[in-house]
This record gives C-alpha cells, structure tokens and sequence, in this order.
C-alpha cells in the first residue's frame, strides 16, 4: 500500500518558477513588469534624444505667455493679452459646456425617441426609426457641419433687422424681427438674448486667481434658501397627506417662498434685463449664443441621441412584458406603468451603455473646429500649438485633460450604477 | 543625414504640400498636383533629380506641417508658410527664399459701405486658423481700438461659405487668398478687398536647420527660376537661349560654362532643368495665378525688382 | 362560502381572434358573486386567453363581456373601472424587482386608488400577515423564495380590495414544497368568499374550493359542473381523456 | 365543436389600417399630423434644390448658369456635375484608374474571406457567398474595365475556392489567413515575394513554437517563435525576399500610399485596423480578466486610456507625437502610422466587446476543459475563443461600423478622406471653388448605405447566433 | 467487479476553506483501485467540492490528496498528471457546443495526449458505440437530448482512458426517462471495474453498484458503509433523517 506522506517534500527548484501554480502568476507578472518598464525607458528615452536633437526642451512655461488671439465664446473673461493658460481654461469651459449641455439634451431627446420607437403610431414610430438609422449610419462630422450650415443660411443677416429712416418715411418694415417682444434677436451669426445687469452689484472677491462674483453668490445662497423651505414646506405637506390622507394645498405658499426672496434681491440689486440691439455690423449688448456652440451641441445632441434612442428601446425591451401586464392589471395607466415600473428597471439596464455615450459625446466635442468651435481641442490643440510649436507638450496635456474628464464621468456613472444595483438573494 | 543625398537616393523628392489651396498646390481630377507651389517643387526636383515628375506630395495641415519637416518626413514643406522670427529660432527651421511677398487683407460685401478696415468696428471677422493670421488680426483691431467679434474657421472653403452667407460680416486671410475666394464667387464685382494690408506675409519654402547645402539648392533653385524671368530665358526658348547666348551670368546658369552646379552637389545642367520644367518665377506665376487665370492676382510685390516689386535675386556668379 | 344571486362576470357570445387564429369561440358563461371557479384544459386551449379577457389585458372582438356592470369596450374609462375591481395573480408573479415588498404592495393603492401613504401601509402589513410574510415587507422580491414571492403577488392584488380575482396558473412555476403554501393561502381567500376564476391543474384545489369547474378545449368550454360530478362523472369524451392524463400523472 | 371561423372585418382595409396604426387615440392622431407636418416641411424646403439639379456642366458656374437659365434667377440648385467629374477620386483617392481592378478585387475577396470565418463549415452559405462575390466582381470589374487576365485569374481562383468550399469547406479558412498578403499585395502592389515572406514569418512562429513546446513548455516557446519572427522580419525576409524577386520577378505594379483615398482609404484602415486589433484585443481582454494583479493593471491601464481620450488625439500622436517617440531618425508612412494608432483604438475596444463575450461563457466551458487536462492556452485557443469569438461578432462588426465612420477623422492629419479630405482638394479645384452640399450628400449616402447593411446584418447575425447558440 | 488492495485516491486529514467559510473538514478517505464510491448528503454539504478537489478544479489548503501516487500540489506537472488520469462527468455536461460529438471526444485525446487524430476517432468512436449514440457522431451538442449529451459526456471522458471516474450528480439534470439512459451506462462502466466515485442522489443506483456510500453533512464525512447496511441500518441520526426525506420523496 503506497502511504501518502512516501513523496517526498520538495525543495525550490528553478522550474518552479514557471511549472508550480504559487510561484507561476509571480514570474509571469514581474516578466511583463519588466517589458513594460523596458518598453517605457525605451520610449522616454527616445522622447529625450529627439528633443535634444531638435533643441527643444519639454516645459510647460509656454502656458504663462501671452496667447495673442481671440476666442469668440468665453465663459470667463479672457483677452488677446491673457495667457495661453487662460485660453486652456476657456477652452476647456467650451468644451465642457458643449458636453454638459450636450449630454442633458441627448438624454431627454434620447429617451423621447427610444418610447416613441415602440409607439403603436405607425408613422411616428417608422419615423423615429428612420431618424435613429440615418443618424447612426453617417459620421458626426457631416452632422455637425450640417446643423452649422442649417443654422447660419435659414437666419437673418443683422442688417436685416435694420430700420433706416427712409424706411421709417416710406413705411417699410424691416425684412427681420426680434423675438419674445424684442429681447432675442436671431441673427445668422448667432442667438442674442438679454443679458442680467445689476445697478448695484455687490462687486467681487479675489482669492488668488479665483475672482468670485458676489452677486451671483448672494443670489445663489437665497436661491438655495428659498428652495430648501420650500423642500421642509412639501415634506410637511406629505407628511400630512401621509396621515390623512388629506394634502393641504401649498403651491401659493411654495411660489410665494421660491419667488418672492429671489425677486426681492434681484430689486435691491438693481436688477434688469439689458436687450441686445443692432448697433452697427452686430447686435450689442445681451449675450451672443454663437451658432457654432448651438449647431456643435445640436449635431452632437442629434446623434448621440440617436444611439441612446436605442439603448433606452433595448432597455425598455428587456423588462418583460409580465411587468407591463402586472402593472394593468393593477390598474396603472400606461403612463404611470411607464414611469414608476418599466422605466426605473430599464435604467438600470440603460446606464452602463449610456455612460460610453456621454463619454462619447464628450470625446466628439474635439470636432468643434469643424464649426468655428474654439475648445480645448482648438484653443490648446489647435491655435496654441500652432503659435508656440509645442506639440509634444500640448498633445499630452490635452490628453491628460479629456483622460480625466472620461475617467470622472465614468466614476460618477459607476457610483451610481452600483447604488442602482437590483438585491437578489 | 544629408538631405540631397537621401532625395538622390529614394530617387523622389518628398515635398510637403498644402491639403488644397487653389492656385498654390491641389490635386487636380486625374490626381496631378498643379499650383503656384507645387511648380517650386517641381523645379527642385528637376534641379536634383532631372525630372520634375519624380514629386511625391504630402499633404500637410496647419498643425503637422512642421513636425512632418522636422521628423524627416518630408524634404521640403512649400506650403505658403510665413516667415516669422520664432518660426527660423524655436522651430529649428530654415525660410530659404520668400516665392511669394503677401499680406493679410480683408474682404467685405460691397453694399456694406466699407472702405476701411479701420471702419469695422464691431463687426463679425471670419478668420481662416493655422497661420499667424489670429495674431495679427488681434493686433490691427488692438492698435486702432476697435473691437471685433472672431469666428475662427478651419479652412477656407467653410471660410468663404459663411462669408458669403453672411455669417461674418469680413473675411480675412492673405490677400492671395482672398483674391482666389473672391474670383470664384457667384458675382465677383459684390465684394471688395479693402486697401489695408495689415501684416507683411513673406511666404516661402522651408527646410531643417542644420543642412546648408540642401537649403542653399533650395534657395538657389528658386533664384534661378528668378534670374531666368530677369533675363528672358522662358520654358519655349530655354534651349535656343542656351546655344546663342552670349550672357555669361546665363550661360553660368543654365550650366553651358563653368561649373556652378556641380558647386552645389548636382550636375551642371541642373538649373536649364528646374527653368525647363516649368518655365521662369514669371511664367509659373502667370500660368498658376496670374492675371489671364481666374484667380487673377496682380504680380504686386511679386514683380521683379526691375519692375518696382521685390523680387531680387543674388547674383549667380 | 355562499354564492349569491348577483352576476359578477358576464360573458355572452364573446369571440377572440388572434390574427386569423380563432382563440375563444361564442364563450358564454356566468360568474357570481362569491363563485370559485376553477378552469382547466389542455395546453392552448384559451383558458388564459379567456382569464385575460377579463380584466382587457387581452381585446376580444366580439360578444361582450360585463363585469360588475360594466361593459369592457374601448373605452379607456371602463377599462380602468374594471382594472382596480379585478385582481389578478400570473404564473411568473411578475412583481417589481425595483420595489420593495411594501412598495410592490402600496404602489397601485397610492396611484389608482389615491389612498393616503400611510393608510396604504397598514393595508398592504394587513394582507401581507395575512399570507404570513409580514416580515419580508423591506426586502426585495429577488431574496425571496418563488413560494412567497407568489404569495406576496397575492397580497398586492388584495391590496387593491378587488371584488374578483383571476388566477393564471399561479403555482405551476414553482416548487413542490412551495405549492402548497400558495394554495393554502388561495384556499383562505375562498373560505372568506372572494369571487375567484382560477386557471389550475391542482385538481386537489378545485375539489377542496370549487363550486364549478370548467373544462375548455380548442378555445371553447366543453363541459363545466360541480367538481364531484366533474371528475366522477364527465360527460364528453375530451374530459375524461383529460381527466385520465392529469390524475394519472 | 364549433367550427373555426374567419376574424371580423369591421372596417375595410385601408380605413382599419389607418386608425390601427395612426389615429387609434387622439394623441396618437396629433403624433401623426405632427409628424406630416414636419415631413412636409422637411420636403418642401429641400425639393426644388434637388429638382434643379444640374448632371452636365465642368463648373460650378456654368452650373449657375444653368439653373439660372432653366428656373430662373435666384433659383437654387444642386450641382451634381462635379460629383460627375469627380466621383472617382471620393471613391479611390488618386488610385490610378487602370489599376481599379485591384482593390475592387481585394474587397470583393474580402467577403469570401470573411464567410469561411463567420459561417465556418457550412457549405451552402459558403458555397453562395463565392457565387455572389464571383457575379458582384464580374460587373464590377467589367465596369473598372479590368484585363481579361483578371477575369481568367477570377474565375479559375473563385472556381477552386468554390470546390472547396463543397469538399472541405473548412479549408477555406486558409484561404483567410493567406488573404492579408494578397490583399497586401493587390493593393500596394511590388513583388510578389515580400507580402509571402511576411506571411513565411508566421509560419517561422508557429513551427519553432511548436517545435519548442514540448521542451520548454507552451509560453516559453511562443515566446521565443516571437523572437525568431521577429528575426526573420527584420533581417532575413528582405533579402530573402530579394533574391527570390532576383530569380523569379513576379508582381504588380507598385502603388504608393499616398495615392489612396476617399473610400478606399477608410475602408483600408478601419479593415486593417479591425483584423490588426483582434488579437490584441484578445490579449487586453484576457489580461483584464486575468486575476494577475500587474498584468490586469496594465491592461485596464490601456483600455481605459485609449477609451478615455478622442481619436483624434490618437490621430495627433501618430503624426505629431510618434516622432518623438520613436528613435530618431526612424521614418514609416503616415498611413502605417495611422493605422498602428487606429488600432489601438479598436484594440481596446474590441477588447470590451471579447469581455462581453467571455462573460457569457458559462463557467461549465473553463472547468471541462481544466478537467480533460487542457491547459490555459489551449483551452484559451480550442474552447474559449472560438466560443467567445462568435457571441462577439455582432459587437465587433459595430465597433466596426463606429471605426469606419471614425476614419473620417484622419482628415485632420492631412489624409484624404472621404467626407474632408477628398472634399476640400476638390473644392480646391478652381473651377469647384464654392460648392458645398453635393459632395457632403454623396459621401454622407455613402457611408449610409455602408453602415446601414452592415448593421442590418450584424443584427441578422445576432439572431443568428442566438438561435443556434447553446 | 473485484476492488484490488491498490489505492486509487488517497485522502488524508484535508481542509478546505472559501474565503473564512470552512467548507471540507479533516476528510479522510482512502478509495481502492476499481472501487465504487457514491457521495450523498444535504445539499451544500460539500460533496460536489471534495471531488472537485480530487482533479484540483479547487484547491484544498491543507491535508493531502494523492491521486494515483502523484500528490496533488501547486506544481503544474503533477495536476497535468492527474487531470489526464481522471475524468470528471458534470451536472450539466459541459459539452463544448462548438465541437461536433467527434471533436468534443478527440479534443483531448489529440492535444493533451498527443495521439494522432485518426487514432483518436477510432477510440472516439468505440466509446460512443459503447454508450450506444455512434449515429450521433458528427451531429453537435445542442441537436442531442440532455440524456444523450450526458452519455456523451461520458464518453468524452472515457476517450481520455481514466484510471479514474469522478461523477458531479451526472443524472440530476435530466428528464425522469433520461436517467436511466445514463444509468445504464453509469451501470455498465462499473461492471467492468471503472475506479468511479460518484455523487448522486439515485438511491437505486447506490444500491445496485456501489461498494461504499459515503454520507456528507457541513463539510465532514459523517457514515460510510456497504450499501445494503448503509440504507437498512444507518448509524447517525443526520443519515437517517436524510435517507427518510430522500426515499420518501
Ligand atoms: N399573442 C398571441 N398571438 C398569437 N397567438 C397567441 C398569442 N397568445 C396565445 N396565442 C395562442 O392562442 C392559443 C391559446 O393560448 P392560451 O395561452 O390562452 O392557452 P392556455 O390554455 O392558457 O395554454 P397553457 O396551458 O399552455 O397556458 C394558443 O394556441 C396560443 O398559441
Ligand atoms: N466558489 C464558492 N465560493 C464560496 N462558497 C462556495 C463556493 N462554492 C460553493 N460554496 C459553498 O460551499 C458549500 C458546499 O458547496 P458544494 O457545492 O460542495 O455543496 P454540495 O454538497 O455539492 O451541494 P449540492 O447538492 O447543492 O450540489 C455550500 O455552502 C456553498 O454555498
Ligand atoms: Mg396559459
Ligand atoms: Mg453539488
């Protein structure tokens, strides 16, 4: 009878190393450990070999010289005479505002789509499908430049909102008008709508390099108030309508606490609106949305919903039709079956693809340039590398900054994600 | 390393090009590259290579262009590049001549009522990006304090589009440029380039810094296409010319005597082929974007010294 | 456990296609208050079909069915009257993995029916006891066992107070240990008189509850009478080949 | 038993159809007049441009002239005429049109490359999917007006892979992994011998692997089968290759990179990029979900990064950055170099797509094969992938489809694609200078028409599989 | 059907643990050559990890485990040896749905064996011959009833020439008419002396070819004995509620 503690103990072999399971993943994961730092020496090294040889040395202290350029849309104040750092800044705010506004938008339009899609409506639901295919199967490219065209050539140039005496004389109008009782004009260049001036503004904070507008602080804290007891207000209301089953009526009161704070500041400060009007080539005054924002958020909203569109109908699909039919049969509508029994499960099905689009989204906001869009691709990858000739550093910052916009997106996606998790046993 | 040796060797010379700016170097239907530039290509190519069809073109954008000549990947970047202090510096490069002496303009509809650059103050500029055009721009408005909105387009058909849909209210790029767009517009006659130049935009071709000889056949190359303008060699009589003529400076030239291309590396008839290719700096000019073509420029600047421009080749002694 | 005169459900002459496919051919049939029915048949005979009817989860294009005096027709207001009488419990339970057991169990009161949060609560721990799983009421459905995963299914059609319920197979997706505590609870329901139609094959179920079986087949009813005469003495030849293939398995 | 009878028709058909479908609730009835609206609007701003549409002019101006003549001044229309006298270079690039034959021939081959892959075994797809790629290359070759030896060589290579595909179609998949080189060398071209060198590498490592395995074990040798390609590659296939071109000069006429575009420009590289990135893919998704802790960093480290950052900052590297980091002096086409970064690109995403795929492996499959003593690469190659591989492909063929359209973002490098590229060289042209719309909507049907079938059928191959899919 | 004093699997004083869950505890079992071993017990007693352990498709963390003179340890050459000398047939087959039913047999046989594929066949197909689907040869999983895949499972196994068969409750996934298919052939596998260690529930098969019955409860081996006194007169309490619930069910 062969007894089990015969075999002998082994003792480190070499061979081990590559044949014995404990020792195996170690060998394996220090050899790619070595190739990859190899492969980086290799790469840093030829990176500093062809700097010198080109005279060039790797610094970012080209971000602190004067830019020299323009920039149509800032979102923080920015001159010719400001820095190329400062360009970096408003054109990573463009790119930002492009993605944020872009995302919210393609989310609604998206969803609106993917419900319309499994419309009972035969034309609105070939309709849907025939939008989703078409934007799908085209490269955003040609949306963009497209939305951009649609834009610019169906508007009104400024001179046509023009009113010249003659023409007051012979009692000719003019061949365009404002909107909204003439406080936005929409001109081929862009939208001008009216812009909040304060008579008595609160002036501004600086803290380094921040410049903080108290205004709009004092604005947003009594905003923030009002909003937080108007929240204490209706979960008072609820509370009541929780045990009585009685809901005391309280929109006047939550107008009146959400409204009247706000106004009154707005009043103490001074607060109008100034319209924008025609002077000269432009309309001045107000605040210009450029039709390249507008066209860039439109084309990008256009086609990531389209692909949202059908994230949400696969979502929506997957929940089985007992769901539907449970909740009928309980009596829901087929709207509220939709809010508060498919929808909440589809989510959650719908998430993880809709994070990869909104990174998508944002990764295509780089196409900016195509329509006059300065962003972070053309203020840091486009003007600024061009004037200083710093490609290596430029191209790897703005890599940096779109990495980490990706990877903060998708953090917060995946928080959620897991927060929505479905408990199973 | 040597630039003229590698180009002798591949047997092709390696020209960075413009991606498509009529008149100055595209494409045409059958694939033939045809312009202004592409032509000081193919002079170079006669000169090194004694064929000017032995080109490959690169198309290159505002951002590669530089890097594409600094790595090597090209020979040569003739792509009406500008001629600015940091560029010769920081970029390690080397403007050889100036083919082109051109300035940034504007152009404006007619029925604006311009007739300034000076009166455009708040009007919407539309800006063709990749150049020193921002810069420049930003310091003509600075200095006549006036300000103006900046649409910042990416190449110049979009450019033209918005312009002439009146998205801006000017366009400016360099005033060749603006010629061209304007040639090819529905109506001509309802657009005017404006009289300020605002900036000098010597154009010319590049090479690295570091290989001399290979800038100087560049350079010399393109004098020579001048000095055959100055003295009447043309494409139709270069061969007749070089058996009758009694002028040393073109006999020298066209390498009948002495031995000044070989000086340079090549063989002594190199420059007779770079004139032969395409003709003379005036015949290039005029059968590219001269004034029979319908872009329609004026020599300008551009007319030899002799005649009241700048145009001024060394001596080729 | 007396049935009264009242007619709860009425179905005359009803015909359902689905395509071209005749389903339900001239059903005609009478349920009244306090009635426990119990319907089986073969697979694809049109029981569930005829259940769905009912409560319009299912359009039948002829014929008419009236339930509590109201006639289903198109109209969406009826439709919905007839929804929140008629509760209903399917094969898979098909309860709202997204909600709590509670949830599950107030989401229809609070949104149809408009009654207070609070009140909806005490209702749904009410029925919840009742079907013995008071304790599960902050789980999700996905950690409960397929038993009482039906059960609580049970709980939230009562929760509606329904003056009918229907019952489409609603232990065949279980296990045997499981089956009974369902049919013990549906069992408890009958004791306390609540008009039900039941689709079943626990032919132990129709004996112990039924006052009236009814056997369909190729999407008409065939035979129907109290269960003792039913499986005693069946009439048409289908039935008691049926018969002979349900109890003998 | 009552008879079955016919379903009730209440209302004729059309009536029936039209309230069903359109008017059944009031709000369905506003979604539709809603609807038409928007459909009216949409055609009737458009309609007079596209019937003003001009086929023969050689200028935009004449053009103008032309439609100024026939529907009055101020009248707009399309200007078709350029895509008439230009269709060409948005379809080849520069290709030299005598040479046509050649990439229509390598993407007819394509798809009778592919079937053996997506339908392996089954010989009367198979068998159809020749026929059908023989007919669409004889018209489309006809019509490139290709040499009657193309049409010989067509027939006598689609004849003897149709054989097979009846005899033993799963040869064919030979015919697959020799397709690169052929594909290589139809479309660029030079000699016959390098293309087969390059394939004679693989061969290298494959044979010293194999040799190898049994003595150093599987990794090792793979390993080293890898050095010894690589060897080959760079110092022994050129001269190799040389001297068989010295003593049998057999090839095509060279074509230079730089005179691909449009079309054939995208499609060379997202097909390129796609199978190039397969196996990479592979190996980032088997590093990902590896439980090796370096090895899964690194390859999340790389997936996460290449997603995290646009193409066309991938596109950047390649022309701007590659310079820099690459040896000095180190020089290759810049559409070598696009194509290695767009690669990358589809590599990791692709490597998400053969997650998925792993994912819905069940655990069953790795325990089997543990069980018959298989080992990690082994199971890997024999049960895993091909298993994995086949739930991916509908995911592959859109990541695909996401490249292709993507590949129009070269045009900021300076290539000549389709959509910029090709686009702006033509509105160079002095006689093009000012149109717009036209090569927009040619180019933009184009790639419709393109990614639409292909989503079609990888929607048609998803069914597919899921049917037959155990 | 005789049992040599050989020793086919040698266990001794074995743990294993899942993360702080102790799954096997101190398992001793020493398992003749041409034995018959069934493995019963609760569900989750760990029946199915201790003969997973035994082709080290998991781990054990202390203890020893020889397989046919070869100690299972971390090195990789000594479980390659094991996983050759041992088949191993699942609950739910694990047939490779790629592979034809001549593939799945030969797979291993020509790559881990290195016999050449003709050969491989031939055995291939005298293993299918044996369990009676060699008309099935070139069809593919999925066209196969589960009996049949499992038969097939079996004689993927067999192709490998075990010295050893370890069997995970190969009939529980099968339709009532199924089992016995695989029985049969279970059956027929041990009439020729297979070494078989076999966890299932089929007390009948127990009783038909086993030479022991191994009783598990929470991780430990709790009885073993022949058959006939192991059913007739179980010695712990935990086996005799077990066999009460499993005969009576
Ligand atoms: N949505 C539908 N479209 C077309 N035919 C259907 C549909 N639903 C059911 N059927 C068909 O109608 C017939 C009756 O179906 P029903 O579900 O009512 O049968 P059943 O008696 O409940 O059978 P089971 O006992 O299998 O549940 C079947 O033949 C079925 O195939
Ligand atoms: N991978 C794992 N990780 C953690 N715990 C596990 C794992 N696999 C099994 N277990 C636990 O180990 C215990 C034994 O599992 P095992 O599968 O061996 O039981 P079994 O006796 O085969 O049961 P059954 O009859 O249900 O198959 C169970 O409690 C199980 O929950
Ligand atoms: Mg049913
Ligand atoms: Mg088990």
């Amino acid at each position: 009878m062969a007894v089990a503690s015969d075999v002998p103990k082994e003792s480190f072999r070499l061979s081990m190393l590559i044949y014995d399971t404990r020792f195996r993943s170690l060998t394996i994961q220090v050899v790619v450990l070595i190739l990859f730092a190899l492969a980086v020496a290799w790469l840093l090294n030829n990176t500093v070999q062809n700097l010198a040889i080109r005279g060039k040395e790797f610094n970012y202290a080209f971000l602190w010289q004067r830019a020299g350029y323009d920039i149509q849309q800032q979102l923080i104040p920015y001159t010719n005479d400001s820095t190329h750092f400062r360009a970096l800044l408003v054109g990573l705010l463009n790119t930002l505002a492009v993605a944020v506004v872009g995302c919210v938008l393609a989310t609604i339009l998206g969803i609106f789509v993917g419900v319309m899609r499994l419309s009972h409506n035969w034309l609105i639901s070939r309709l849907m499908t025939v939008y989703v295919e078409v934007f799908r199967n085209v490269p955003v490219l040609l949306w963009i430049l497209l939305a951009y065209v649609i834009l610019s050539e169906t508007t009104p140039e400024p001179r046509a909102f023009r009113v010249t005496d003659e023409m007051l004389a012979a009692g000719q109008a003019p061949a365009a008008r404002m909107w909204l009782w003439d406080t936005v004009a929409v001109t081929n260049r862009g939208m001008n709508i009216p812009a909040p001036v304060f008579d008595r503004p609160l002036g501004t904070l600086a803290l380094g390099p921040l410049t903080l507008n108290l205004t709009f602080l004092a604005l947003l804290a009594v905003i923030a108030a009002s909003v937080w007891v108007n929240r204490r207000l209706v979960a008072a209301a609820r509370r009541q309508q929780e045990e009585t089953g009685e809901r005391p009526a309280t929109w006047w009161k939550s107008l009146l606490i959400l409204f009247v704070p706000a106004i009154a500041l707005l009043a103490a400060l001074g607060f109008h609106l100034e319209t924008p009007a025609l002077k000269g080539f432009n309309f001045q005054g107000g605040i210009l949305v450029a039709h390249s924002f507008t066209a860039l958020t439109v084309a990008l909203t256009l086609y990531t919903a389209a692909f949202i569109a059908e994230i949400v109908r696969a979502g929506i699909m997957a929940i089985s039709r007992g769901q539907t039919e449970a909740a009928y049969a309980l009596g829901l509508r087929p709207g509220r079956t939709m809010r508060l029994v498919i929808l909440p499960q589809a989510l959650r099905v719908i998430v993880p693809p809709l994070i990869s689009q909104y990174l998508n989204l944002t990764k295509n906001t780089s196409l900016g340039i195509a329509v006059s869009y300065l962003d972070l691709r053309g203020t840091l990858g486009g003007i600024t590398l061009n004037q200083t000739g710093r490609e290596l550093e430029c191209m790897l910052l703005m890599m940096l900054i779109y990495l980490s916009i990706s990877l903060i997106i998708s953090g917060v996606m995946n928080i959620y994600n897991r927060s929505v998790q479905l408990k199973a046993r | 390393q040597a630039t003229l040796e590698a180009v002798k060797a591949r047997g092709e010379l390696i020209c960075g090009s413009n991606t498509g700016l009529t008149g100055f170097g595209n494409p045409d239907a059958n694939g033939n590259w045809v312009g202004f530039d592409v032509d000081l290509c193919r002079a170079v190519a006669a000169a090194v290579l004694g064929d000017p069809t032995k080109v490959k073109f690169v198309p290159t954008t505002g951002e590669t262009r530089f890097t594409a000549l600094q790595s090597g990947e090209v020979d040569l970047l003739v792509r009406n590049s500008t001629w600015t202090a940091s560029r010769d510096s920081e970029l390690a490069l080397d403007f050889v001549a100036v083919n082109y002496y051109d300035g940034q303009g504007f152009m404006v509809k007619k029925d604006l009522g311009v007739s300034s650059a000076k009166e455009l103050d708040g009007a919407t500029v539309c800006i063709q990006t990749g150049t020193t055009t921002e810069l420049n721009l930003a310091d003509f408005f600075k200095q006549n304090n006036i300000s103006y909105q900046p649409v910042t387009v990416a190449d110049d058909s979009e450019a033209q589009r918005q312009f002439l849909a009146g998205a801006c209210d000017t366009y400016t790029t360099d005033a060749s440029g603006l010629a061209a767009s304007r040639a090819t517009m529905p109506n001509p006659g309802d657009y005017i380039i404006l009289p300020e130049i605002i900036s000098k935009e010597p154009l010319g071709p590049v090479v690295r810094h570091g290989d001399n000889n290979w800038g100087d056949i560049v350079r010399w190359t393109f004098f020579a296409l001048l000095i055959a303008e100055e003295k009447g060699v043309t494409k139709a009589n270069i061969e007749e010319v070089a058996t009758s003529t009694s002028d040393e400076e073109v006999k020298r030239l066209l390498g009948v005597s002495g031995d000044m291309g070989a000086k340079f590396g090549l063989p002594n008839d190199a420059f007779k082929k770079a004139i032969a290719a395409n003709g003379n700096y005036g015949e290039i000019f005029a059968a590219n974007i001269g004034e029979g073509t319908s872009i329609n420029l004026a020599r300008g600047l551009n007319a030899l010294w002799t005649q009241g421009g700048l145009q001024y080749a060394a001596p080729f002694r | 456990m007396q049935v009264s005169d009242e007619v709860a459900v009425q179905i005359s002459r009803m015909n359902k296609w689905y395509g071209t496919f005749h389903v339900l051919r001239d059903i005609d049939m009478t349920v009244r208050r306090g009635e426990r029915i119990v319907i089986c048949g073969p697979s694809g005979s049109g029981k569930s079909t005829l259940i769905r009817c009912i409560n319009r989860l299912e359009e039948h294009q002829s014929g008419q069915i009236v339930v509590d005096g109201t006639e289903l027709t198109s109209d969406l207001k009826n439709i919905d009257k007839v929804r929140s009488e008629v509760g209903m419990v399917f094969q898979h339970f098909n309860l709202f993995p997204h909600l709590t057991i509670l949830e599950n169990c107030t989401l229809a009161p609070i949104w149809v029916r408009k009654i207070p949060k609070r009140e909806a609560e005490e209702t749904a721990m009410h029925f919840l006891r009742k079907v013995k799983i008071p304790e599960q009421a902050n789980k999700y459905p996905g950690q409960l066992s397929g038993g009482q995963q039906q059960r609580v299914a049970i709980a939230r059609s009562l929760c509606m107070k329904p003056r009918i319920m229907l019952f489409d197979e609603p232990t065949s997706a279980l296990d045997p240990e499981m089956i009974k505590e369902v049919l013990d609870t549906m069992i408890e329901l009958a004791e306390e008189g609540m008009t039900m139609l039941c689709v079943t094959h626990e032919m132990g179920f129709a004996q112990a509850v039924a006052n009236r079986v009814v056997f369909m087949d190729q999407g008409q009813i065939v035979e129907q009478n109290e269960p003792k005469e039913f499986f005693s003495n069946p009439k048409s030849e289908r039935t008691k080949l049926f018969l002979s293939q349900i109890l003998g398995h | 038993m009552l008879p079955p009878q016919p379903p009730p028709t209440r209302e004729s058909g059309v009536v029936k159809w039209l309230h069903e479908n359109l008017f059944s609730s009031w709000l369905n009835g506003i979604l539709t007049v809603v609807g038409l609206i928007i459909l009216a609007l949409i055609i009737k701003s458009a309609l007079p441009w596209w019937l003003n549409g001009v086929w023969h002019a050689s200028s935009l101006g004449e053009c103008r002239e032309i439609i100024a003549a026939s529907a009055g001044e101020g009248a707009t229309g399309a200007c078709w005429a350029v895509i008439r006298e230009r269709w060409h270079q948005f379809i080849f690039g520069f290709y030299p049109p005598a040479l046509w034959w050649r990439p229509i021939l390598a993407f007819g081959l394509l798809f009778v490359a592919i079937g053996p892959v997506l339908y392996a075994g089954q010989k009367r797809v198979l068998t159809t999917m020749i026929g059908s790629a023989f007919l669409g290359l004889l018209i489309t070759l006809w019509l490139a007006s290709a040499p009657a030896m193309v049409f010989v060589g067509l027939v006598v290579l689609l004849g003897a892979l149709a054989a097979l595909a009846q005899t033993r179609p799963g040869a064919l998949l030979w015919f697959t992994a020799a397709f690169p080189a052929l594909c290589f060398l139809l479309l660029w071209g030079g000699s016959f011998w390098t293309p087969v060198m390059a394939m004679a590498g693989f061969a290298i490592l494959a044979v010293v692997a194999r040799l190898l395995a049994g003595r150093v074990g599987a990794p090792v040798a793979v390993g080293l089968g890898i050095v010894a390609a690589v060897i080959w590659w760079l110092y022994v296939s050129g001269p190799v290759a040389g001297a068989f071109a010295s003593v049998a000069p057999l090839g095509l006429e060279p074509v230079k990179s730089d005179q691909f575009g449009g079309f054939l420009l995208a499609i060379v590289i997202g097909v390129t990029a796609i199978s190039c990135s397969l196996p990479v893919g592979i190996l980032l998704a088997l590093g990902r979900q590896s439980n090796m802790f370096i090895v899964k960093t690194l390859s999340v480290g790389f997936i996460e990064f290449i997603r995290g950052v646009p193409l066309i900052t991938l596109l950047f590297t390649a022309s701007l950055l590659l310079q820099y980091f690459l040896p000095p002096n180190t020089q290759f086409d810049i559409i070598l170099r696009v194509i290695i970064l767009v690669t990358f690109f589809a590599a990791a995403y692709l490597a998400e797509v053969i997650r998925g795929g792993l994912a819905a492996l069940p655990r069953g499959q790795y325990e089997a094969a543990d069980a018959l003593g298989l080992d990690y690469w082994q199971a890997q190659r024999l049960i895993i992938m091909p298993q994995a591989l086949k739930v991916s492909i509908p995911g592959i063929v859109s990541t695909f489809i996401g490249l292709f359209k993507d590949t129009t973002l070269v045009a900021f490098v300076g290539l000549m694609d389709p959509l910029k590229g090709v686009t702006q060289i033509v509105r160079a042209d002095i006689n093009w200078k000012g149109i717009y719309w036209e090569p927009y909507i040619y180019v933009g049907a184009i790639f419709f028409l393109i990614c639409f079938g292909m989503s079609r059928y990888s929607m048609y191959l998803e069914r597919k599989l899921k049917t037959d899919h155990r």
